[in-house]
């Protein structure tokens, strides 16, 4: 792999840019491999990173139907913090903040990672408690949060509106410094080209179509619209289509696959500083490097895998949006879009063994899949690698749904994202 | 104690519309809210002196008393002007002998008439119905979305609308339509 | 925004009126006391999530108040049938369950196949 | 406007166009004062005045002109303002109509315009290859948020966002109709008389100020006999009479979703020069159509050769477009540079307008021969089989290269402006956002509609229908009635190109623009091939192509052409990127409408609001109600104000608005049997007369809401829920009623406003409220602690609760809504002359912790059981099914050492515990620490004289005694834990 910096670019810039090489290679797949990962978005490839980079298991398949980081990876708003409030949320979280604080350097590939601090408003008594609920859990788990008054959270973020008129005033707000965003094609591709380096195929347009097992029940390998491909493992890391997937091996999963919305602006010169959310208001917003406000809708009510959804979630939230910034009325929407997420009764992740020896699943990320990346994935490999769940991610398991063992962060938050 | 309780109606001295839209809130009103079964209605409908409509979306009126089908099993009765009490509503009911729930909502509604050549317009500012003539003729009624408040919509003339909404919504309820009413004279 | 049938107004109406209810024809368990911890994890967790036809609830909350059922494709999102609630579920003509499902635009347009 | 004549451009063409000189509007741009006429586009009045600088990009900083005439435009965005408050960024020059006194300023300069600082990135530009950011600025590691990206922030974005509030008005209309009709046009006009003339309910949108479509310009059109554009208007006027019918103009339809739905901006008033107040800014139309004709036409491409995006290099249709409609030539020497015929026609009419034509050059060896033949009876040089291949001029084009294909001979030929038409690209955007399926036309290169998603058909130029003849064939079947129009056009137009054209292939290192905007090159996409970027969907997003606000209006086919080439594979196998809505950009405002300010969220009022604002209240949100939070006096902050409640509520007595808690009416034969069902306790043995306190779980197990419940007589209670819960509650009743229990004769009606409900609360509350209660005994022996009766107080039907949530001897009186502010008025009066107060929710959350009574929300969260909250006397232990009965039985729910509540008091009495503070074991233990639980409820209880908390401790019935710790960020404090009542441990005082 040739490697990326201010050198190589300037010694390519000399010559029309013509030495640059694929990021990934493109392989026939092989008749079989140790793991196949189903699912070729941050997740997926980042599992396959780790399975070669910490586990020097290489001989590995992502297989993607589409095209790489064409699911939610591509298609979120790319929030990320780790402000959680269960203990297991805050493991898995903060396992993920702290690699994406090195992941350019790490993965030689430039995801931009930007925090530039997120900040949740409150609104009401409820919320206030809510709040400190999280600031104190998380201060004590080692994580930052802090409260701030109205004027500072003004401070920190000028076009905020904090006058006490406004229909749901802001009595103050939560604060995650290292909170903040990344470029979410660059997470899907750096971790795309860091695996195929290491000797993972990278195979697009492979549909996953059947799973396949032996006489005791574990799996063999995988039918796909190119093939038989064999496997000793899978993991399945198929976000909105995880119900899909895990139904071929017989396994049903406490999912809702919904559509989920968000939209941006026209690029406009920098004006908002921060990610801010509310949850009472039912909006986030922040703006990307290109100058787009970039706002994040709530998803619709019914399942669905249409990557679209309806005019009045958007319009519900632009009305949050400029209630709490009304300079924004003027501001233009240039393109909305939608994608699926798979969300748990208990709005956590699901990350563990399945009842079909082999077969691991990593889904029901639901709104927050994006800022999970780095962590899922490098448990994820973990759990393929050993059979067993990190530490980290023990209490993400399936089981949890028979015995009553949530992590109930919907009941602690409206809107978790 | 002599003193009596009055009654404030919420909309008491609101004011709205435009040159081809009025607003105006309703004299206070009667309101039961009435549920049977199918094959109670006929008894009721006696009792109540009107034919309880059975079709979704229509109305019947006799003698000053108004029942509007809002679901298969649940009418909105009105009763209005001087006399009319929620008690003798109740009592009619109860007179029928049949099983049914019977449940004064005269104050849990208030209502606010919308006339003028630009009702209509006035209230597709925040209901997504079809009330053309032909969808919604005179008469026709329904429970549906006001922007971000339910409403019971009765057409009660071909360029009026009687708009019934929960007490605490209708400040909320007569802003949109006055918002509504200033954009209708297109 | 979608149109929805109401088999009890017997009328299309906005989306805006009606609430998603889950999925249907999932019987509450007559001795609710005493089944496992696995069939009450299955009867209160577990669901279908079908990619294709769905067999789902809707309320029409703000209109005539009921629950009804709905059989509608989930990546096309159109409604092949609604009926009222306590039917049982009905047949979609030309349409099994297990029928794979159409790939949506967005996926196909995308494909650098 | 002033009627007088004032200099309107001195590129204003005598004679052509259709404007007329009668009214003139004054505008400056950059400073500077320009008159335009009345019609006018910000775009047609600035190259009247020979102004073809408006912009930079965004990425080079290149000088930019206006390439097109219409929403497409990917260069003119400019800064259009009316006030300080009312300016708006990244307006489309070629779609603004001018106003008077409109100020207009280019974006993304400075200092100026013609320099350019920013301009330094077009030399360093080999750096800047697509996608060359993520190869760099990843050391050191704090570098990219400390340096790179708030540099690459700053030179990013394009318009600079409004700062002040908006105060115009913007509206919302919902509608229906039984056709839809998108673009008014030749096709779009048939389509729509064809549907009128069947009765049917017609709805006819058109982004632009008047009907008419490619009339605008084409001019070699004549339908029925008459001009088109004359055709055009007329049509209009006969659709507008029709009542039937709805026209309008300029209103884009920027998105077609599901089932028939269409979301519609109409700029009602921007291009007024003094907007009426009543008159909203912009209009959003959500329109519900059983079918939909889609006649949204063609949108022209550029060429891509080097150096392709100098101002004065325009769009054959938008030069025609200035010339024909607004009278304006954009050159006195002009160029052509094309590869379809549409380009000719463009020259004709300059050359008769008189303006030179400094050649034709057409990369095609065979032109169309009509437009060949026209162009030699006009005397024009025209040039085939040859190409521009570069372009010169600063901040406009001074000349072009001019080569015979595959040769290198090259000359220059002066020119001060150059069309360029690459041929016409169907709209099929709002096809594709139909979800409709796309098929490849080879012969004409061109994506055409092939499957429909719904029920709507596309007619004329989106359908690939070039012929106006056959066009309005197409859309008289399309509107289903029978109509008679006939149209002609002079030429039948040929040829068309996607991408790169001569002198830009693989080869070469030049720039060749295919997103203006966005600043992409031919070579970036193929840079982005080479990167292993082969699904069209990487190479949009690793170049940015077709991501700038004109969306790939003119890039996207270029790009895809590019990309196929070098991945040496057909077109249609590299695919194409989703058509995204909104077509155009549309103003947030629009799409909020009415929903700001007071409309934002229904701010819901108890019927004693205002009485309670005169007395001084403060008010909190809770849910969408506004409730009264504490009544502070005179020099009173909120705590003395909070102690002071406390204090006379059980000194005296206290008022309290309790209004805003749902109630629900349970009515019928089998109500005791359904409640049995929904909640945890047993009802079939509560008397008519009395009330209990019940909690509802949901299947799972965890508390969902809580209330007190009366029964007013064998088939009917009253049941009380939390006050956000209200509407969830009953929706959860109704769901178990109509699908789980249809068998149970119930019904369930909200009451919860029919009430206001009035608490009072302490030890002389029956001797306030007896002189106002008829019909009932209210003394402790007939009316006991939780007993209800159907009463009259001050003479209208009442319901009388007694009940209490802070302990005290406490009564709820329920009045009729209405009479709720009378009767308030005289208890308060009474209230007040025997020394009692009025409280708010501040004080009775204190109150009711004193009690250890918990709250639903604040106390529990949605993994609390009943048990954990200390309520498990309220679960029947004989009832065989209620939901959540079995929830509750999951081994989780059964461990040992789940959190409890308990209370906590502080060492320090004066400590008042934050709310969501953790509790621990050991405060001295590393981080991460382990929790133990958290503080619920914390407040300084005046009536104790100490702080009180409660909290959810793991095994915490079990602690009671011990010490415990919660550490804050500047020290521990060491609590205690207790039960839950702080306050007459006892319970005497409620029965009192």
């Amino acid at each position: 792999m040739r490697k990326y910096s201010v050198f190589a670019v300037a010694r390519e810039a000399l010559r029309g840019h013509k030495g640059w090489e694929a990021q990934w290679s493109s392989p026939e797949p092989r008749s079989s491999y140790d793991v196949v990962i189903v699912g070729g978005g941050g997740h997926g490839l980042g599992a396959a990173y780790y399975l070669a980079k910490e586990h020097g298991i290489t001989n590995v398949a992502v297989l993607e139907k589409g095209w790489l980081g064409g699911g939610n990876t591509g298609r979120n708003t790319t929030i990320i913090r780790s402000n959680y409030l269960y203990e297991e949320s805050m493991d898995i979280y903060e396992h993920s903040l702290k690699l994406w604080e090195g992941l350019s350097q790490d993965l030689n590939y430039n995801v931009m990672y930007s925090p530039r601090g997120v900040m949740m408003l409150s609104h009401n008594t409820h919320d206030m408690q809510s709040f400190k609920r999280h600031i104190n859990a998380n201060t004590l788990y080692g994580i930052d949060n802090e409260w701030l008054t109205p004027e500072q959270a003004k401070a920190y973020c000028p076009p905020l509106d904090i006058s006490k008129t406004a229909r749901y005033p802001i009595n103050g707000a939560a604060l995650q410094r290292r909170g903040g965003t990344a470029r979410h094609d660059a997470v899907a591709w750096g971790y795309a080209r860091a695996a195929s380096d290491r000797g993972v195929h990278i195979i697009q347009n492979c549909e996953v179509t059947g799973i396949r097992r032996g006489p005791n029940g574990e799996v063999t390998g995988v039918d796909t619209n190119r093939g038989f491909i064999g496997a000793k493992k899978i993991g399945v890391s198929a976000a909105g289509h995880s119900s899909v997937v895990m139904e071929m091996a017989g396994v049903r999963v406490p999912l809702h696959s919904n559509p989920l919305q968000a939209l941006v602006s026209e690029p406009l010169k920098p004006i908002f500083p921060c990610v801010v959310m509310s949850n009472t208001v039912h909006a986030y917003i922040s703006q990307s490097d290109k100058g787009e406000l970039v706002i994040g809708a709530g998803t619709d009510q019914y399942n669905s895998y249409s990557q679209t959804g309806g005019l009045q979630i958007i319009t519900h939230t632009l009305d949050a949006i400029c209630e709490l910034f009304p300079m924004f009325r003027r501001v233009k929407m240039m393109r909305q879009w939608g994608g699926i997420t798979d969300n748990t009764p208990d709005r956590s992740p699901i990350q563990g063994v399945t009842p079909v020896p082999n077969l691991f699943v990593n889904c029901g990320w639901g709104t927050g899949g994006f800022k999970a990346t780095p962590g899922s994935a490098n448990l994820f490999a973990h759990l393929i690698a050993r059979g067993e769940p990190h530490r980290l991610a023990a209490g993400l398991t399936l089981d949890r749904f028979r015995t009553g063992r949530l992590i109930d962060e919907a009941a602690a938050a409206a809107v978790a994202h | 104690m002599a003193e009596l309780a009055t009654r404030t109606l919420p909309l008491a001295g609101a004011h709205g519309g435009s040159a081809g839209v009025r607003l105006t809130p309703a004299a206070p009103a009667e309101r039961l809210s009435l549920r049977a079964r199918a094959e109670d209605v006929a008894a009721l409908s006696q009792s109540l002196g009107l034919d309880l409509p059975t079709k979704p979306k229509t109305s019947a009126s006799a003698s000053g008393r108004t029942a509007l089908w809002l679901g298969p099993d649940e009418w909105l009765v009105i009763a209005e002007g001087a006399g009319s009490s929620s008690s003798d509503l109740k009592a009619a009911c109860a007179s029928s002998g049949v099983l049914h729930s019977a449940v004064d909502v005269s104050h849990r509604n208030t209502a606010i008439l919308v006339e003028g050549p630009g009702s209509a317009a006035a209230i597709n500012a925040g209901c997504p119905q079809d009330l053309s003539l032909k969808s919604f003729p005179v008469g026709a009624c329904t429970r549906t979305i006001f922007g971000k408040v339910e409403i019971v919509l009765l057409r009660t003339g071909e360029e009026s609308f009687r708009v019934e909404v929960w007490r605490s919504f209708s400040d909320y309820a007569f802003g949109l339509l006055a918002e509504g009413a200033r954009d209708a004279v297109l | 925004m979608l149109l929805i049938h109401c088999p009890y107004c017997e009328e299309d109406r906005s989306e805006l009126e009606f609430r998603w209810a889950g999925e249907a024809h999932i019987a509450r368990p007559e001795n609710m006391a005493g089944i496992t911890d696995e069939e009450f994890a299955e009867f209160f967790f577990l669901r279908n999530n079908e990619k294709g036809l769905t067999y789902e609830r809707w309320r029409h909350i703000h209109g005539c108040g009921r629950f009804f059922n709905a059989a509608r494709d989930t990546v096309t999102d159109k409604f092949l049938m609604t009926y009222k609630a306590g039917l049982p579920k009905q047949p979609v003509p030309g349409v099994s369950a297990t029928e794979k499902a159409v790939e949506t635009c967005e996926q196909t347009e995308g494909d650098a196949r | 406007m002033s009627a007088s004549v004032k200099n309107v451009g001195a590129f204003r063409i005598k004679g052509a166009g259709r404007l007329t000189p009668a009214r003139t509007a004054r505008f400056t741009f950059d400073g500077k004062s320009y008159t335009a006429m009345e019609g006018d586009t910000v775009a047609s009045a600035l190259l009247a005045h020979g102004v073809h600088l408006v912009g930079r990009s965004f990425k080079y900083h290149r000088p930019r002109g206006i390439l097109t005439a219409g929403p497409e435009e990917p260069n003119a965005l400019l800064d259009v303002s009316r006030d300080a408050a009312r300016r708006q960024p990244n307006v489309r020059a070629t779609v603004q109509e001018v106003f008077d006194g409109a100020k207009i300023s280019s974006q993304n300069r400075w200092p100026s315009l013609s320099f350019d600082v920013g301009a330094v990135n077009n030399l360093f530009s080999p750096f800047f290859a697509a996608g060359f950011y993520y190869k760099t600025f990843m050391w050191p590691r704090q570098a990219w948020t400390k340096v790179y990206e708030p540099f690459i922030r700053r030179a990013a974005g394009l318009g600079v966002a409004p700062t002040e509030e908006d105060p115009d008005r913007y509206a919302n209309r919902f509608a229906h109709c039984d056709v839809l009709i998108a673009g008014a046009g030749v096709a779009g006009l048939t389509a729509a008389l064809s549907a009128a003339s069947t009765g049917a309910e017609v709805i006819l949108v058109d982004e632009q100020p008047e009907v008419g479509g490619a009339l605008h310009f084409d001019t070699s059109t004549t339908i029925d006999g008459q001009d088109g554009y004359d055709w055009a208007q007329d049509t209009a006027a006969k659709l507008r009479a029709m009542p039937n019918v709805r026209v309008l103009t300029r209103t884009t339809a920027f998105g077609y979703y599901n089932h028939g739905f269409l979301g519609l901006a109409e700029r009602v008033s921007d291009h007024l020069d003094r907007p009426g107040r009543d008159v909203p800014r912009e209009r959003l139309w959500q329109v519900r159509a059983k079918r939909v004709i889609i006649a949204t036409g063609s949108i022209e491409r550029h060429m891509v050769f080097a150096n392709n995006d100098r101002p004065g290099i325009m769009l054959a249709s938008a030069v025609r477009t200035f010339l024909n409609h607004y009278g304006v030539a954009v050159g006195r020497n002009v160029g052509v540079y094309t590869a379809h015929d549409s380009a000719y026609e463009a020259a004709f009419d300059l050359k008769r307008a008189g303006v030179h034509i400094a050649a034709i050059v057409d990369c095609r060896d065979r032109p169309g021969e009509a437009v060949l033949a026209e162009a030699r009876a006009l005397g024009i040089d025209v040039l085939t089989g040859h190409s521009v291949t570069d372009t010169a001029g600063r901040l406009r084009i001074r000349s072009m290269t001019v080569a015979r294909n595959g040769n290198f001979d090259i000359r220059k030929i002066e020119v001060d402006s150059l069309i360029v038409s690459a041929g016409w690209t169907p709209s099929v955007h709002l096809f594709s956002q139909s979800r409709g399926k796309l098929r490849w036309d080879e012969a004409n290169r061109r994506f055409l509609p092939d499957t429909y998603a719904q029920d709507c058909v596309s007619v004329g130029g989106c359908n690939g229908t070039d012929d106006v003849a056959e066009a309005i064939d197409e859309a008289i079947a399309a509107g289903g009635g029978r109509v008679a129009v006939h149209g002609e056009s002079r030429f039948n137009w040929t040829g068309g190109m996607i991408g790169a054209a001569e002198g830009a292939g693989p080869d070469t290192t030049v720039k060749a623009f295919i997103d203006f905007q966005h600043d992409v090159t031919a070579k970036d996409i193929r840079l982005a091939v080479r990167e292993g970027m082969h699904s069209i969907e990487h190479i949009k997003r690793f170049t940015t192509n077709g991501m700038a606000s004109d969306q790939g209006k003119l890039s996207n086919m270029h790009g895809l052409a590019i990309a196929a080439e070098m991945l040496d594979r057909p077109i249609p196998q590299v695919g194409l990127t989703t058509f995204r809505a909104p077509y155009t950009p549309v103003t947030y405002g629009t799409l909020v409408a009415h929903s700001r300010g007071e409309l934002f969220d229904p701010a819901r009022k108890t019927p004693m609001h205002e009485l309670e604002a005169a007395e001084g209240a403060a008010f909190e949100d809770v849910g969408n109600w506004k409730r009264a939070w504490y009544f502070p006096r005179r020099g009173e902050d909120m705590a003395t104000a909070v102690n002071r409640e406390c204090r006379t509520v059980r000194d005296v007595a206290g008022v309290f608005d309790a209004s805003t808690l749902g109630k629900i009416e349970v009515v019928g034969p089998d109500a005791a049997q359904f409640l049995n069902l929904l909640y945890t306790n047993a009802w079939d043995t509560l008397q008519p007369g009395k009330c209990r306190y019940g909690i509802m779980t949901r299947e799972d197990g965890f508390i969902y809401d809580d209330g007190v419940v009366g029964r007013l007589a064998e088939d009917r209670f009253y049941v009380t829920t939390t006050t956000g819960g209200a509407p969830r509650v009953l929706h959860h009743m109704e769901d178990y009623l109509q699908t789980e229990f249809p068998h149970l004769r119930v019904w369930l009606t909200s009451t919860t406003e029919q009430w206001a409900v009035i608490a009072v609360q302490g030890p002389k509350a029956r001797e306030i409220i007896r002189p106002f209660v008829e019909g009932v005994d209210i003394s402790n022996e007939t009316f006991p602690h939780m007993s209800v009766a159907e009463c009259e107080v001050m003479g209208v039907p009442a319901r009388l609760f007694r009940m209490s949530f802070t302990g005290e001897l406490g009564f709820e009186v329920n009045v009729p809504a209405d009479y709720g502010p009378t009767v308030w008025k005289a208890i308060w009066e009474r209230t007040k002359g025997m020394g009692g107060c009025l409280y708010g929710t501040e004080a009775m959350h204190v109150l009711r912790a004193e009690k250890g009574y918990i709250i639903v929300g604040q106390d529990t969260d949605g993994t609390v059981t009943p048990d954990d909250a200390g309520l498990g006397w309220a679960v029947s232990k004989k009832k065989t099914d209620f939901v959540g009965i079995r929830g509750l039985k999951r081994p989780d729910l059964m461990r040992e050492g789940r959190k409890q509540l308990v209370g906590l008091v502080t060492n320090r009495p004066s400590d008042v515990l934050e709310e969501g503070a953790q509790i621990v074991a050991d405060p001295n233990q590393p981080k991460p620490m382990t929790m133990l639980g958290h503080v619920t409820s914390a407040y300084w209880s005046e009536n104790c004289g100490r702080s009180i908390a409660m909290a959810l401790v793991a095994g915490g019935r079990a602690r009671i005694g011990q010490t415990l710790y919660v550490p804050m960020k500047d020290r521990t404090i060491a609590v205690e834990v207790t039960d839950t009542v702080f306050f007459d441990k006892d319970g005497g005082r409620i029965h009192g």
